[in-house]
């Protein structure tokens, strides 16, 4: 695999005008879920978060829990995902998203290197805040990958500042108070909350959490650089395996964007 | 500096504790730590706290000597009896605590999980209390099997939500209520049930619930009349109960004791990780899944375990220990034909480890030993009366306890 | 003379109370009174009483202002809360008092009647503590019924005795018991639960009950500063939580109010007559045969009442009514929704009437109520959930309550 | 109704050196238990105690409970058997026994009324004590009806001679602390007592509640004047409502006496 900086490449499409779309995709969802990252790259994915699941996943809603449930139950694991990855040869970069006690139980070096070996460009990690990310970090640095960090409409000010400062790649702005999944209204958070972030780093900074269609990523992304989608694809993986469906709605999210 | 003090700055108990969370429960929490620090610097506020468990609650709860259950082992038995506590347990403690602080803080809403219902019962009456309105969520399995609390909730005005993730157990509502607290932080207080969950949780309830052990304190200086126990004892699920009391007795020369259920030892034999917010013991499998624990009592089917116990392992001012459910079935009948005080099932972990060390003479003779009884086992009959074999007839296991 | 002081010569309040029992009984009645007069008037008896139920029972219980409760009504409404006290009513008092008597006469065993099974557990528990045997009487319909709590008295090393005589209920175990107690009444100690019976039951219990009266006029005066109560109001079944509540206050100006089950309102309904060896009012039909009371409340469900108060009403000092059973409902929802405590049904008979008594102004605004809460509820939530229509769902009645 | 005075009746038993054989039937136990009474007399009995049914009869075992319990089904009130005896001719006393709270229901002046129609000679009321029974005394004086106290193994030597004094008829002596019900051996508590009550009193001393057959019958009665008996011969009425076994029975116990 080709390593591919995450920061260099989002602001890349950035300069280029367009909007950045990242999808997230379960690992192990389905036996073929690597055919689906790399159908997601060929239609046109700027980046692709892949969730390695865990048990207990607190800021995910149901649509992600059951997914993680399922990859679990497949046999799915932190090592097996991304070691799957390492098969793969894309020209976008990977981010992987899951929660601390997995890294830990591998160790931060071993994780790393997991990540080193799946080509993995970031990671996500949503309940490590940035005052604990140093042994993660210090490994992840070794590797040169990059941890990523996110902000919430309730992050003040300053602490936006202060995370902005410490994130790399992207700026994950979580678009609304609550788990991941689908939102019939885009919140307005978002939008707020991507002006505030804007303001204050010059990472590009994308929406996730509440993105479900078009018009939503249409809409929040006129103030942000792009949107990550992860329930809304998901909950189409789960109600048809083949993927095809989902990949479907991929498109028509590529072409309105 | 106190073995038992303030968490640092980042919440951590030693290498424990912390406040791993999703950047959106972040401001929540440092606004409750801020809320905490300011009402527990305030007179005013543990006047109120006081005032209301003592007249509403039923605090102090006594000592109670066990003049025949010590004759028979040769150590000196007591017990603090949380079991007395208004709700039947020291869940109370807490739950007022926050209540009184919620409100302070201006959020008028509560949500709280719970696993055998004590904790959401305990919840719900502070919330009717106070005129709050509460949510208790709790796993569907639980739901399945804890009918009694379950309308005990709803009869107290609390909503009573199912949770249908994961196990649909304790471990699951726990998830459940931090997702929806993300969600209603600004109007609504997460009411925590233990020792556990993100800083300052750890904290904040240990100093509530810390009001067990300062009592127990004052009250065996006049009873006993020496300076401390040889021993004090208490249950460890999350570990409230055990925190309050060894809050009183951590300066003491007191072995301090944790016995926790053999089927959710997290101290025993967990391993470091991260869940629910917290840096602890935890029990998981070799991938970093999060196992379910399995024991007799609902309320110690916790995989996890308050990270200021991790801590006190750590530097060995307490041991922890475990007690398996036939001996804790044992001494349940037991502390109810020799005393005639039917114990919680999770409280008679502690009362089962005593027994155990003191007939192998772990504990030596001739010493004296305090056991937190954390609540009453009423609410445990129905199911001790199943394992022994039904209501009616001479069933097995009721003969009278010799040992 | 005071008015609640002791009985005549002949156990006698006025024209109630007696010895009415077989020539077989009344020497151990003799020799009982004997016993009572010598312990009472011993103040190490005294000590080790009030010590016990201090250290084990859990007294004082407190006194709980109901600001919501009040807030509505517009009157000033306490609890007086044996519910707190240990296996949950003031039964406990009662048997502890006993208990420690029968030893000091040398009687090492007891038996004791049950209608819901509270007087049973708090038998078998005294029993427990002290090292006795323990029989309870209870009919067999009754252990139908009320099988949490046969097996709480079987763990706590009692054996229950089922009657199957008559309609095999409350009634019927007093004769049961008293019939076992003609023939073990050199070793065993009848232990009555309640201010009824051959003197000196009536008054005997009635002083170990007054223990709650004494608490809360001296509690009164702490906590209101007001010399007395306007109102002190306490459910009666046989009446010993009203004797012992009225004990404290009968020299005092309040206005003593009973509240009887309107399916077992004795006084309201009953004919002067004589059962299970006193005189008093009884529901009895116009043949003399002794009616079967019927109510919600198992604990109310007696046809008889305590001689003292049957004396009571006679010379007004007491005012005796009745709560029916839906308005007794509708006060155990309300109190568990606005004050966070659930009460026994027995217990919701006084709150129904003076939820009632406020609403209709008979009790005027602004007045101070005293109400004696005898117990929690957790032994009738089962109860009461399927007469709101079960556990599960939305089922109706438990919608916030609003009167 | 010829009236017949007990004390004296009995006396002149005593005096002719027979055991005086008193049985005890429950009134309004079957529908033709007039006829019972009547071939009581006729076997020989010396006098008759008639139960009056009461729905808690604390004295009472299971036998007569179970009467008791029988006749109030069938209807009967204290009223209905006192009056039905009334049509009877006997040339043996009749003594009423039944519990107080049916006599305060009637009142004691109704209820000696009744007594006295019926033709009663004498009550027995095993729930009212001595220091209790003026009122009913008072009333019964007034038909020169007597009032038969009872006293038990328990009772002091000071008491024994309080209630000899005051019993009027006969002296009703509990030969066992228990309830009516039969017993397989005869206590040694009622001969110990039958003595007792001989040396204090002229009265006859009849022991019940406990004997149960011949044997019994003829050891207690070397020390005391005579029996009663109670569910010895209930019990067979119960078995068999036709009575005949039950008189079968009486007429044994009576050749053995
Ligand atoms: C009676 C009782 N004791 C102990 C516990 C365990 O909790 P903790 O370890 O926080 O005291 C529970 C929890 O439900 C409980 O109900
Ligand atoms: C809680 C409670 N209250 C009241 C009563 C009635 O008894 P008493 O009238 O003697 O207080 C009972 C009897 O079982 C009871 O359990």
């Amino acid at each position: 695999m080709n390593f591919i900086d995450l920061e260099t490449h989002l602001k890349s499409i950035r300069k280029s005008g367009r909007p950045i779309l990242v999808p997230y995709i379960t690992g192990g969802i389905t036996n073929d879920w690597m055919h689906l990252v790399e159908e997601l790259a060929h239609l046109g994915a700027d980046a692709i978060e892949i969730g390695i699941p865990f048990s207990d996943p607190m800021i995910d809603g149901p649509v992600i829990q059951e997914a993680s449930n399922l990859a679990l139950q497949r046999g799915a694991t932190t090592e097996s995902i991304l070691l799957e990855l390492a098969q793969l040869n894309l020209e976008i970069p990977l981010v992987a998203m899951t929660y601390y006690n997995l890294v830990l139980r591998a160790d931060p070096t071993r994780f790393a290197n997991w990540c080193h070996e799946g080509g993995v460009s970031g990671t996500i990690i949503p309940d490590l805040p940035p005052e604990e990310m140093r042994p993660l970090e210090t490994a992840l640095d070794k590797e040169s990958i990059v941890n990523v960090l996110l902000i919430a409409p309730s992050t003040t000010d300053e602490r936006l500042k202060f995370i902005a400062g410490k994130s790399k790649g992207f700026l994950y702005t979580i678009g609304v108070m609550g788990t991941t999944g689908e939102r019939t209204d885009l919140a307005e958070s978002a939008t707020i909350l991507a002006k505030r972030a804007k303001q204050v780093t010059d990472l590009p900074v994308l929406v996730g959490i509440g993105i479900s269609n078009e018009i939503q990523a249409q809409e929040v992304t006129k103030v942000a650089d792009g949107v990550v989608i992860g329930s809304a694809f998901m909950r189409r993986i789960l109600e048809d395996q083949s993927g095809k469906s989902a990949l479907k709605f991929f498109s028509s999210l590529r072409s309105a964007l | 500096m106190p073995v038992m003090g303030e968490p640092d700055a980042f919440g951590k108990f030693g290498d424990f504790g912390g406040r791993f969370v999703p950047e959106s429960l972040i401001f929540a929490c440092q606004e409750l730590e801020d809320g905490f620090r300011k009402a527990w610097a305030d007179r005013a506020f543990h006047d109120e706290f006081e005032e209301i468990l003592s007249s509403f609650g039923g605090r102090p709860t006594p000592i109670t000597y066990c003049a025949r259950l010590s004759l028979k082992l040769g150590v000196n038995i007591y017990l603090k009896r949380e079991d007395l506590a208004h709700t039947g347990s020291h869940k109370i403690n807490n739950v007022i605590g926050q209540a009184l602080l919620a409100k302070r803080m201006g959020k008028h809403n509560l949500i709280a999980e719970t696993g055998a219902g004590q904790h959401g019962v305990a919840s719900a009456t502070a919330a009717a209390l106070m005129g709050m309105k509460c949510k208790v969520y709790m796993g569907a399995v639980d739901i399945g099997r804890q009918a009694l609390n379950v309308f005990r909730m709803r009869l107290l005005g609390a909503e009573v939500i199912s949770v249908e993730s994961g196990a649909k157990t304790l471990k699951d509502a726990v998830n459940d209520a931090m997702r929806a607290w993300v969600s209603e932080v600004e109007t609504t207080h997460y009411c925590l049930g233990s020792v556990m969950g993100p800083h300052p949780y750890p904290w904040m309830v240990r100093e509530f619930q810390s009001i067990i052990g300062k009592e127990a304190s004052l009250q065996w200086e006049k009873l006993v009349g020496k300076s401390s126990p040889d021993y004090v004892v208490a249950c460890v699920g999350g570990g409230s109960n055990a925190a309050g009391t060894f809050a009183g007795f951590a300066e003491a020369t007191s072995t301090l004791i944790g016995v926790e259920a053999a089927g959710g030892a997290a101290l025993s034999f967990g391993i470091k990780g991260v869940v629910h917010g917290m840096a602890s013991s935890i029990l998981q499998d070799e991938y970093g899944q999060i196992n379910e624990a399995h024991s007799i009592s609902a309320g110690l089917d916790y995989p996890g375990v308050g990270p200021e116990h991790a801590y006190l392992a750590q530097i060995n001012r307490a041991k922890y220990v475990s007690a398996n459910d036939s001996e804790v079935l044992m001494a349940f009948k037991i502390l109810s034909q020799l005393e005639g005080i039917i114990p919680a099932l999770e409280s008679a972990h502690g009362i089962a480890w005593v027994i155990n060390a003191a007939k192998t003479g772990e504990i030596e003779p001739g010493s004296n030993v305090l056991v937190t009884l954390s609540g009453r086992g009423d609410k445990d009959v129905a199911q001790v009366s199943e394992l022994l074999g039904g209501f009616s007839g001479a069933g097995p296991g009721l003969e009278e306890v010799d040992f």
